[in-house]
């Protein structure tokens, strides 16, 4: 590892034009090994899709190729078909957005004939998102999943409300989402990942529940709870109330959290997320203990993001004289060779 | 997709701005949009901004919009110099639905949602359609286009709501005179929302087709986010909520369930499934 | 109450030229009144500084008039003289920032010899923010400040690590943040405020704990946890490697916090705080429950920040018709009258 | 403090930006900065960027300094365009101290840090002081005011890392040829933290006062928030850590911890009660 002396940045929304001219004469991009292994899933690069900003990836196809990407995260599905919330269903924020979406979706039956079959025939990798209101729901899903073609990995989404439990959210409570791991583990034939809220007081100890329970790793983060208030109407802008902040806003947070787990966890693979836009962005993640990142807000500002940050990631990388990603997985936990 | 501003004037109450697209101009049809990045380099405003195309030249690769001062992002998109870069991508979305055979249209344009009738009366000029156009507004500073309507239709109403041009009143209020005697075969609009929804109601009154081109609050524009849906119903009579820049923004306005926009009705599909979670 | 149609604008970093430009005909600025009560205690108007973002006052009097506001929340003082943390101690992070400052101060003696008594010859009312490592040393800071000149409430800042229970945040632990404000209370002389970390999955119930000890109303928030990594050292940004994020990022989840402890609450005065940068930012604050608002990052951006959010303010009230700043504390809780 | 910028025109590997800001040239003194709010109105970017004064005139009310690009911020200032308002505070932090008799003092600059010394020069000629200058940088077209240096001084000395021009090496190399035989007064310095320290260490090896600017991030540039400190040894030897924007950024060299930068040394005052919180 040669960590440079100059000087990079985090991006704010897009890369400033002037910061990168200087050449510091690394490795060429196409030397760099991307290939990362993703709870001993093996991927051929480290940039994914993040759930619900992506659809099923269909709609990028316009953008990018699916399978040039580590793998799709597809929006979580639920066992019916769900309208989602009523409109306004998002506000911008500072370096952000609200969404309070309310997971609409087509079902899981819907999802088998059409969604997951279209990413296997392109060649990409999918990994499922699910998310339900009981464990049961949730152990019904990973079922329904199992054997399918495409599938390379389930993320379960315990960030939604348990419905018997008085609407308190899995991913809040140790024992709620160490109960959904072990549903959906006990269904799987693929590994799982267990989806965190960064809205905990210890998120090491919900992550240790969930590896406990048997999960091969970890999504993190969601959203952050968040509200915007209409000050003409005087009433929450959002027609959810509440909703979920992401966004390079909530970026310093996200790496945070990824860095407080893989040190308490250091051998449990992770999946990064939170306001990535750049390939440095995704590199901070990497550095705090991510095998590998999702894309997801910066979609919405430009439809090829993932595979952008693939490109930059790439030659930033080189640029350090790295010639295998594996090498930085982690590496800002460990002190500088000089 | 990287564009650059060729100008950006005042136009009434708007701007009209001037990019150089080409690859946007290449494939556009009236009704579609582009979603623009706003704020510059180092913005806070992570979500792009959508504007109907108002022309789109695939000679010379430009393309204009038609801009209203809103908020933060058009605020500074009204103020961008020429020659400033503009990251853009579209054509988006929808367009409106040229008939197979030739006929008369009637074109409805409130405030600056006039903006993509224009292309599409020439296109339904092109085809041997007869074009009448109603372009309306609150006051004469909010209109937009009534020069340019007179060249492209055969016959032009303005109307604004003060009086301060043309008739005193609303749109829809010149409809009866052209939708009742002159068998006319389609109604098209783009405008508020308010008015899309009278105008839909005036033409399925007087049993005319009429498509009409929504504004949705949009963080994505490219179908994958869901926030910009309303509720419509199908081919099969079932409602759902459908995503606006991807499934539309064109839609049959009789298929739109215009009361309930920004409601969840009980029963579209999968409102059921909202429950507890 | 007549909120208006009109559609305006929560602030990115400054507030756009061309958005505020239509007259709306309410009523002219100077008849709204701008008084406000805050945990028993009046103030002259709803805009303060925020802790360790004004230091004692006395830097700003080059920019506005401390007695001009609310009050003047000073940094969290300590028992002894402390030295802070190595640097860096920040880094900017989009529409944000990071602080690790380590609560650098002089110590009560001299806070109470130096900052206080100018304060107080201004005129200006002082909530001193209170900071330490135990009950004990909270509950003797309180009494050194009993009956002090200029002394309008004390704000106990329970966000710093608890050392006899492991470094765990006071914050985060609803039993340790009611010991610390019942040994305050005990003490104080004035009202007391709890500054609440947004970090905590249920900030009602830590709420909810300190209003049971005894605390006349809460501060909310306190910075959320971030961490940014250096992609050219491959090492953390700050010397103390996590550090607090504030500004304009993180007001979204600041609002949902005021809103979720005024809904839950609604008879507790709240402080509220998290990236405001102008009036309609406050205003979003005091729709969702506030009393009052404190200004912190935003005066790095701008030095007077506050006198001029508190201007802006008494200006969009008055544009909306409202002739009472108490009218619209909670408004956002109510349903409109049409 | 609203300013606008009237020229923004390269200088070598800088950015020499010109701004009517009448309110800062007024009271402006050698060693000064400003604090400019940078992005623009939609900006990402919260704080400020600092920069020394290069030039401050009271009666044009003009100011100007000097930008390297560096990050985001700097980026966006050296592409700003002239007629752009920005809003910069100042002027800010403790100046130069010049001295009650005239005297011979050796100037000594660094990159663009050479920026705040062409005032001082003027300043301590207009009272009767000799000036030498030393001008330095790692490469030609990083030194700054090379021109300037010889209207302003007595004698000059240019240094490059590289010997692109001027002498090769450091700018230390030139300090012992002015400092020996002269009996130079006082030394003024500006750069590099580790030239400065340098420069401090040699100026103190030959008994001569020293004080220097130096740069350390800054988040609010007032002293209100405690981010931009450094270790100082004060008037009762108890070593403090220390606000360089209010404080400084001029420190007496002599005080200045050089080699603790960025540590926290354990006899700095209130660095005991940092355990366990
Ligand atoms: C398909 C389509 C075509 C449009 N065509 C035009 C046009 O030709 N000319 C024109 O002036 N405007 C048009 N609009 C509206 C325009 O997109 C909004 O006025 C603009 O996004 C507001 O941005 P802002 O930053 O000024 O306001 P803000 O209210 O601060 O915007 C905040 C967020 O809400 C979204 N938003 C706010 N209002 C609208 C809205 N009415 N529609 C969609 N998103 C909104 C913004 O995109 C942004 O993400 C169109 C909208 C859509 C969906
Ligand atoms: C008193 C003083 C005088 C200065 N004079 C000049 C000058 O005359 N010419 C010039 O080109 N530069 C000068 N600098 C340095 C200049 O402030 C930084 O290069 C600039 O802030 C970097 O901003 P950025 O967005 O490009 O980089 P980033 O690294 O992205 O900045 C991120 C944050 O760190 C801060 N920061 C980063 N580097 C520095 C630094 N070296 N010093 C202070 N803050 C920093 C920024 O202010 C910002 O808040 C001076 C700094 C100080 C403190
Ligand atoms: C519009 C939207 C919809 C989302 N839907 C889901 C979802 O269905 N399931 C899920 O696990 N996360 C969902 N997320 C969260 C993202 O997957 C991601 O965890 C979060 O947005 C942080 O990453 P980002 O800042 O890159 O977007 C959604 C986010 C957004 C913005
Ligand atoms: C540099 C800095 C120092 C701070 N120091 C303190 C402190 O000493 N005590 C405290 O209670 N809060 C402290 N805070 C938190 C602020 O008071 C405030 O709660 C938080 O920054 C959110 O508000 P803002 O976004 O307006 O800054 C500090 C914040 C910053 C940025
Ligand atoms: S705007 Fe994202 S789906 Fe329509
Ligand atoms: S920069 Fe804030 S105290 Fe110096």
């Amino acid at each position: 590892m040669m960590p440079l002396a100059a000087h990079d940045h985090e991006s704010g929304i897009r890369e400033n034009p002037g910061s990168h001219t200087h050449d510091h004469g690394g490795t060429s991009d196409a030397t760099v090994d991307m290939v990362t292994t993703l709870a001993g899933t093996v991927l051929p690069n480290p940039v994914l899709t993040a759930s619900g900003c992506a659809a099923a990836g269909r709609e990028l196809a316009p953008f990018l190729d699916p399978a040039a990407l580590g793998a799709v995260v597809t929006k979580s599905v639920l066992l019916r078909p769900r309208s989602g919330r009523a409109t306004p269903r998002m506000a911008e924020t500072p370096s952000g957005m609200l969404n309070s979406i309310g997971l609409q979706g087509p079902g899981i039956d819907a999802f088998l004939e059409h969604d997951l079959p279209w990413l296997a025939a392109r060649g990409a990798r999918a990994v499922v998102s699910i998310a339900g209101g009981s464990v049961e729901e949730f152990a019904e899903l990973a079922r329904r999943l199992a054997g399918a073609p495409g599938l390379a990995l389930l993320e379960v989404n315990i960030s939604c409300p348990n419905v018997a439990s008085r609407g308190q959210v899995f991913a809040c409570d140790p024992l709620a989402a160490a109960d959904v791991v072990r549903a959906v583990k006990a269904e799987s034939g693929v590994p799982v990942l267990a989806k965190l809220s960064p809205d905990v007081t210890d998120i090491v100890a919900i992550a240790g529940s969930c590896v406990e329970a048997g999960a091969d790793g970890l999504s993190m983060i969601n959203t952050l709870l968040g509200m915007v208030i209409d000050t003409d109407t005087f009433r929450p802008v959002l027609a959810g109330v509440t909703g979920g902040l992401s966004g390079p806003a909530i970026r310093p947070v996200a790496v945070r959290c990824v860095w407080q787990v893989h040190a308490a966890l250091p051998g449990v693979p992770i999946l990064g997320m939170g306001g990535i836009l750049s390939g440095l962005d995704a590199l901070q993640f990497l550095l705090a203990g991510a095998s590998a990142v999702s894309v997801g807000t910066a979609v919405f500002h430009d439809p090829s993001a993932p595979v952008r940050v693939l490109a930059e990631l790439r030659t930033e990388l080189a640029r350090r004289g790295i010639t295998r990603l594996s090498d930085v997985v982690g590496a800002a936990h460990r002190e500088p060779h000089r | 997709m990287s564009a650059r501003v060729v100008s950006n004037e005042p136009a009434g109450a708007y701007h009209l701005i001037t990019l150089d697209a080409p690859a946007v101009a290449a494939g556009a049809e009236p009704g579609q949009f582009i979603a623009a990045a706003v704020g510059g380099p180092q913005t806070a405003l992570l979500l792009r901004r959508s504007f109907a195309l108002y022309t789109a030249d695939p000679a010379t690769g430009l393309i204009q919009i038609v801009v209203a001062e809103h908020g933060p992002g058009t605020a500074w998109l009204v103020r961008v110099r020429p020659g400033t870069p503009l990251d853009v991508v579209g054509p988006l979305g929808r367009p409106f639905t040229l008939p197979a055979e030739p006929g008369t249209a009637v074109l409805v344009g409130g405030g600056y949602g006039s903006a993509p009738l224009f292309d599409l009366a020439r296109r339904l000029r092109a085809i041997g359609s007869t074009v009448h156009m109603v372009v309306g507004a609150g006051s004469a500073e909010r209109l937009f286009g009534t020069a340019d309507a007179r060249t492209v239709a055969d016959s032009v109403v303005v109307t604004t709501d003060d009086g301060s041009v043309g008739v005193r009143g609303l749109v829809t209020d010149a409809l009866p005179g052209l939708l009742g005697p002159r068998g006319v075969s389609a109604v098209y609009a783009c405008g508020p929302m308010a008015m899309l929804r009278a105008v839909g109601e005036t033409a399925a009154s007087y049993d005319v087709p009429c498509e009409v081109a929504v504004e949705e609050s949009m963080a994505c524009g490219i179908g994958v986010c869901m926030t910009c849906v309303l509720p419509v119903v199908g081919v099969d009579g079932r409602s759902r909520m459908v995503r606006s820049c991807i499934e539309g923004p064109v839609f049959d306005a009789g298929r739109v369930r215009w009361k309930d926009v920004g409601t969840l009705p009980v029963d579209v599909l999968g409102a059921d499934a909202m429950d507890g979670h």
